[in-house]
């Protein structure tokens, strides 16, 4: 196609936005992370954060409540978005504004609401209250308007109404109706929404500093706030933790569909 | 309700393989089916034909089970169906939107019943073989959904259907989405695989030609009811009303006057019209008189003829030839009669003789006419105006 | 490359308005169109007719600037507009997907290519009023697209393509996704506003009844190519190739093999028959028969005269018949002649004379044979294998 | 539609589950705002609040940063998503990707980054650095993936190139298609990009409380942190604001779009 030069030049403007949006500051990152003074340019930085106990022990806690968080949201939203595409899609606007007004619901009131709740004349239970794992409740209400929305998107997709019907006429219940023919089609909605979840849960800074929890946000805010370099290398680290963990979910996502194609 | 299991109900006759007992669906003050009964014999391939909105999709979703009856019930070899839900009704069931399940491979699709219902390794192979075999579709086997053409697809439903060997066959629009060319040759192997297989059917489409291809007999819907029900002949030469009429084939529809014994008055002709269906209706009742344009055969009239009155003794009608459209098949006259045109279709290469502007006389074959008492006209005009 | 707009081509004659000289398309190593030449005359209707993929849509959106040619121009009345973007070309489009702005009302959908072009406010509603009343929608004026049906929606496309006075109309299958009924409708409606109107057409559809009904010219097309290029009447009874032949209308196709002396011979067929097409082809070259089954007469043949050969003196078939459909306003019954099953379409009522079973004569109409040299089965096949 | 009674208890679970998540924390957080102390009940911990300079001060300055970064993200999203759904639709699984890559971005990552970035060898100029306007940069980073993903929704169900098609034979340029057919369709979209971007801002604790400004999300923690009922009450009072906004916007929205059908 042959493009007009304003068309040409707005393709070039976009395309260097994008650039400067996406490459330059992680470039500039990368730099600063290995500046060791001066001129110097080394690798201390990193090896100072891979060595700190602290690095390994906020992750793990992290990585722990995400898995909690996305096994509980998963659990919660899948017969919640299936019934309401296949039974209810009159249901569907509202859930879909009510997942909206959710996003709307800033993190920092939904802290302060839960946990003057549970400080409050309605006393949760000390055991529950006292560990970390009280975290998982505010990221499951914080990562149900994503999941519900990625597995709405997943089952839209799908045809939903023509298949389970498909799958009845041929005598099939609601149990191999789910675990045959529903969720081996979304696969790639149902890894979505755990990674976005993922994302969500190991970046989540304001519920853990304001609860006092050691989570790994609160650990990169603690580095960031005390340290130059090693801040900039903790940032291109995790940056790389969370996009991996994605692109591995995404190439395990492709291959498992590749897989039934040829299967 | 679970009685009518252990009594079956004995006033169908025993021929009646499928019957629907005055069945309706209201949706609060919607009425999307009034009630109405349907029954159909073993082995019989039965359309329900109508435009869209006039209830076949409801009435098919009924005898399925994924809609529940208002009111009515739907017995199966004497036996109520209407408590079970679909998975329980062995009716195999291929839809009008592409249906197979995306992460299965053909063979996996067709399948899917057996494993199901828990047929052996070794039965539901031998079962697949002889589904493939008949639809012709064997080297298609390991391919997946997204690697078919639609018309290929739609084969693979059929035989999925058919595996789970259904008591009844449900067809709901299955070749609407699907090319014109594919669309003739699968319906042609939908027919042949029906009669093979002697599974009892029920078809729905908004397609007529469709209708009376496939059909033993047809039930033409409007508006929730029952329009007409009988064989294709039927509903084509014997329409029961104007809407069936103008919606089954192309027909020059004329409001027109009973004189008596057999003769029709059109306004604007110069003289009346002998129609043999026509004697029943006393002197003066208002008629709606159909023409079918491949009934009307045209002779030139000679400069000498012209003289004749415009409509000749043995009830022939003269006028000109206004336009001509070839269509492929047969070539589509227009003929100007009085301040009518009709429409007058020509097979082959017959139009030839008659150019634009050429007089000619139009005789009717003996299937040509048929009346109708006259509708009042919004009734069928508001169910064909889609334009 | 401008030059040409100062010095009109000089090398088409006068009559031919649009001129496509030598266009050709391709993405890479994938041509999807091969280069070829076509001209339209003013005020005709030329319609490119094809299976999906045999490039129709590209020759239509180079014409009309949304596809750049990868080589050869586009000229009209002489003046070269490849340089041109398509606002520039003054061609109105109607589109198959429904095109209309959905935040405009009907008539300010109509009015957008006159604002656009500064037409006067007065000037403008003169124009709405007599495209309105062309098209029979004065009551949908103030009507917003949702509140439209689909075939009252590519009306008022047309209207809004019309209303720019275009020096080209470009339909790129506008009436594939309305229902049946409404699109015969419609297809009626376009042919009549453009003779009325006399805008010269490009309309591009995948239909061959379509093409049929509403061309002056048709240009069948084949993966790229130029399949022939002629009336419909050329189309449908000189088809230039196998596929063509296979592609209009419905065919009986049988290989066949010259006898010379305009005899050819089918395989199973006890006597050669006369085919005055078959003259050019010398003995022993391998044939294609084409029966086009509208053409095909059937009589009883009674007990006695069974004996005859299989094939009469007169070059007449005989045969059984073995199945038969009836779609209404012809009855398609199979006929078993040798080992080959053809199809004869019999209009009206003159199938019930004959049953399936009996033993029939089948003569030809004078128009009923075509032969076309074979070509590679594989080539037509391929084209024509959807299912 | 009969449905059998597993369904049906499906349905009431869900739609139990659903009251829970939404209404009960509400009524709940509601009541403690107007505990008073022992067993009487007011409304004076909404006096407070509403009478606090600091309520009025913070909420104006999150406001008018909400209000440029809606401005400047919509400038930049707008020609790219149409450019790319129009000419490129190729790279809408591309931008698709990077939109997720970004929501990704844990803010406490980008934040560090940033302010590394700023404090580092790079130095941003102190005007700009050291003014709250700072923060719409991290601002229009955080809120791109979504104003892009709206937009996109909007326009793929537009049939842009038909659309766009249609409106260039009938002589219209790049402007007037924009202008006078792309945008007054997609006003949904746009007004929802707004709206989110809208509510991400204005909750937005991350940034402003590590670059040390004094937002209304850092007002809102200050008072979770330091009184009970308050916090209750101010929790509740921007809960009402921002779900105020959006649904005035809704309405509007829709009012644009029934006086065009009405015109």
């Amino acid at each position: 196609m042959r493009a007009s030069p304003v068309v040409r030049t707005g393709r070039n403007l976009w395309i260097t936005v994008l650039g400067l949006y996406f490459f330059v500051p992680l470039v500039a990152l990368a730099v600063f992370s290995l500046w060791a003074g001066g001129s110097r340019y080394d690798f201390s930085a990193y090896v100072q954060i891979l060595r700190d106990p602290q690095f390994h022990q906020t992750f793990r806690l992290s990585l722990l409540l995400a898995l909690e968080t996305i096994l509980i949201s998963l659990a919660l939203v899948i017969p919640a978005a299936f019934w309401v595409n296949l039974r209810a899609p009159g249901l569907r606007n509202l859930l879909g504004l009510l997942s909206v007004l959710s996003f709307v619901v800033p993190p920092i009131v939904l802290v302060g609401g839960l946990s003057s709740l549970f400080r409050g004349p309605v006393l949760g239970p000390e055991w529950f209250v006292g560990t970390p794992q009280f975290l998982v409740v505010g990221y499951v209400v914080l990562a149900l308007p994503y999941t519900y929305r990625t597995l709405d998107t997943g089952l839209r997709a799908l045809d939903l109404q023509t298949l389970s019907e498909a799958a009845q006429s041929l005598g099939a219940g609601w149990g191999t109706l789910l675990w045959r023919v529903i969720l081996p089609n979304i696969t790639s909605a149902l890894l979505g929404a755990a990674l976005l979840t993922f994302a969500i849960v190991l970046g989540e800074f304001t519920f853990a500093n304001v609860l006092l929890f050691n989570t790994f946000a609160v650990y990169i805010n603690y580095i960031g706030q005390t340290q130059g370099t090693p801040a900039a290398a903790l940032s291109l680290i995790s940056l790389a933790i969370t996009w991996m963990a994605m692109l591995g979910l995404l190439r395990f996502g492709k291959g498992r569909v590749a897989l039934g194609g040829a299967k | 309700m679970t009685d009518s299991v252990l009594f079956p109900v004995a006033d169908h006759s025993v021929a009646d393989y499928l019957v629907a007992e005055s069945v309706s669906k209201s949706y609060g003050a919607t009425h999307a089916l009034n009630p109405l009964s349907l029954s159909l014999q073993k082995g019989e391939l039965v359309t329900l034909l109508g435009p869209s909105g006039c209830g076949k999709t409801t009435l098919l979703r009924i005898v399925a089970g994924f809609t529940a009856p208002s009111t009515g019930r739907v017995l199966l070899g004497g036996r109520d169906l209407t408590p079970l839900p679909p998975a329980k009704r062995r009716m195999g069931m291929v839809f009008q939107a592409y249906s197979l399940f995306p992460n299965l491979s053909a063979e996996d699709n067709v399948r899917f019943g057996l494993t199901v219902r828990g047929v052996s390794r070794a039965e539901s192979e031998k079962k697949l073989k002889e589904l493939f075999a008949l639809i012709g579709l064997e080297e298609a086997r390991k391919r997946y959904p997204h690697q078919l053409s639609g018309g290929q697809q739609q084969r693979i439903a059929l035989a999925r259907a058919l595996a789970i060997e259904p008591q009844v066959l449900l067809l709901d629009e299955p070749l609407s989405a699907l090319d014109a060319q594919v669309r003739l040759n699968l319906r042609d192997e939908i027919r042949r695989v029906q009669r093979e297989t002697g599974t009892t059917t029920l078809f729905v489409t908004h397609d007529q030609e469709e209708a009376l291809a496939i059909s033993d007999r047809v039930v033409v819907m409007q508006q929730g009811r029952v329009a007409q029900l009988g064989t294709p002949e039927d509903i084509y030469r014997r329409p029961a009303s104007p809407f069936v009429a103008e919606f089954v084939g192309t027909a020059n529809g004329l409001d027109a006057v009973a004189l008596g014994g057999g003769m029709v008055e059109v306004a604007g002709w110069n003289a009346p019209l002998a129609v043999e269906g026509a004697r029943p209706f006393a002197r003066g009742e208002k008629l709606r008189l159909y023409l079918r344009p491949e009934e009307l055969r045209l002779s030139e009239l000679r400069p000498n003829e012209l003289r004749l009155s415009e409509s000749g003794p043995e009830g022939d009608l003269s006028g000109q030839v206004t336009d001509r459209r070839f269509l492929g098949s047969i070539t589509r006259l227009s003929v100007q009669v009085g301040n009518s045109t009709l429409v007058a279709d020509l097979q082959g290469n017959e139009a030839a003789a008659h150019p634009v502007g050429q007089q000619v006389r139009v005789s009717l074959s003996p299937l040509a006419a048929h009346v109708l008492r006259a509708a009042p006209v919004a009734e069928t005009q508001a169910e064909l105006a889609h334009v």
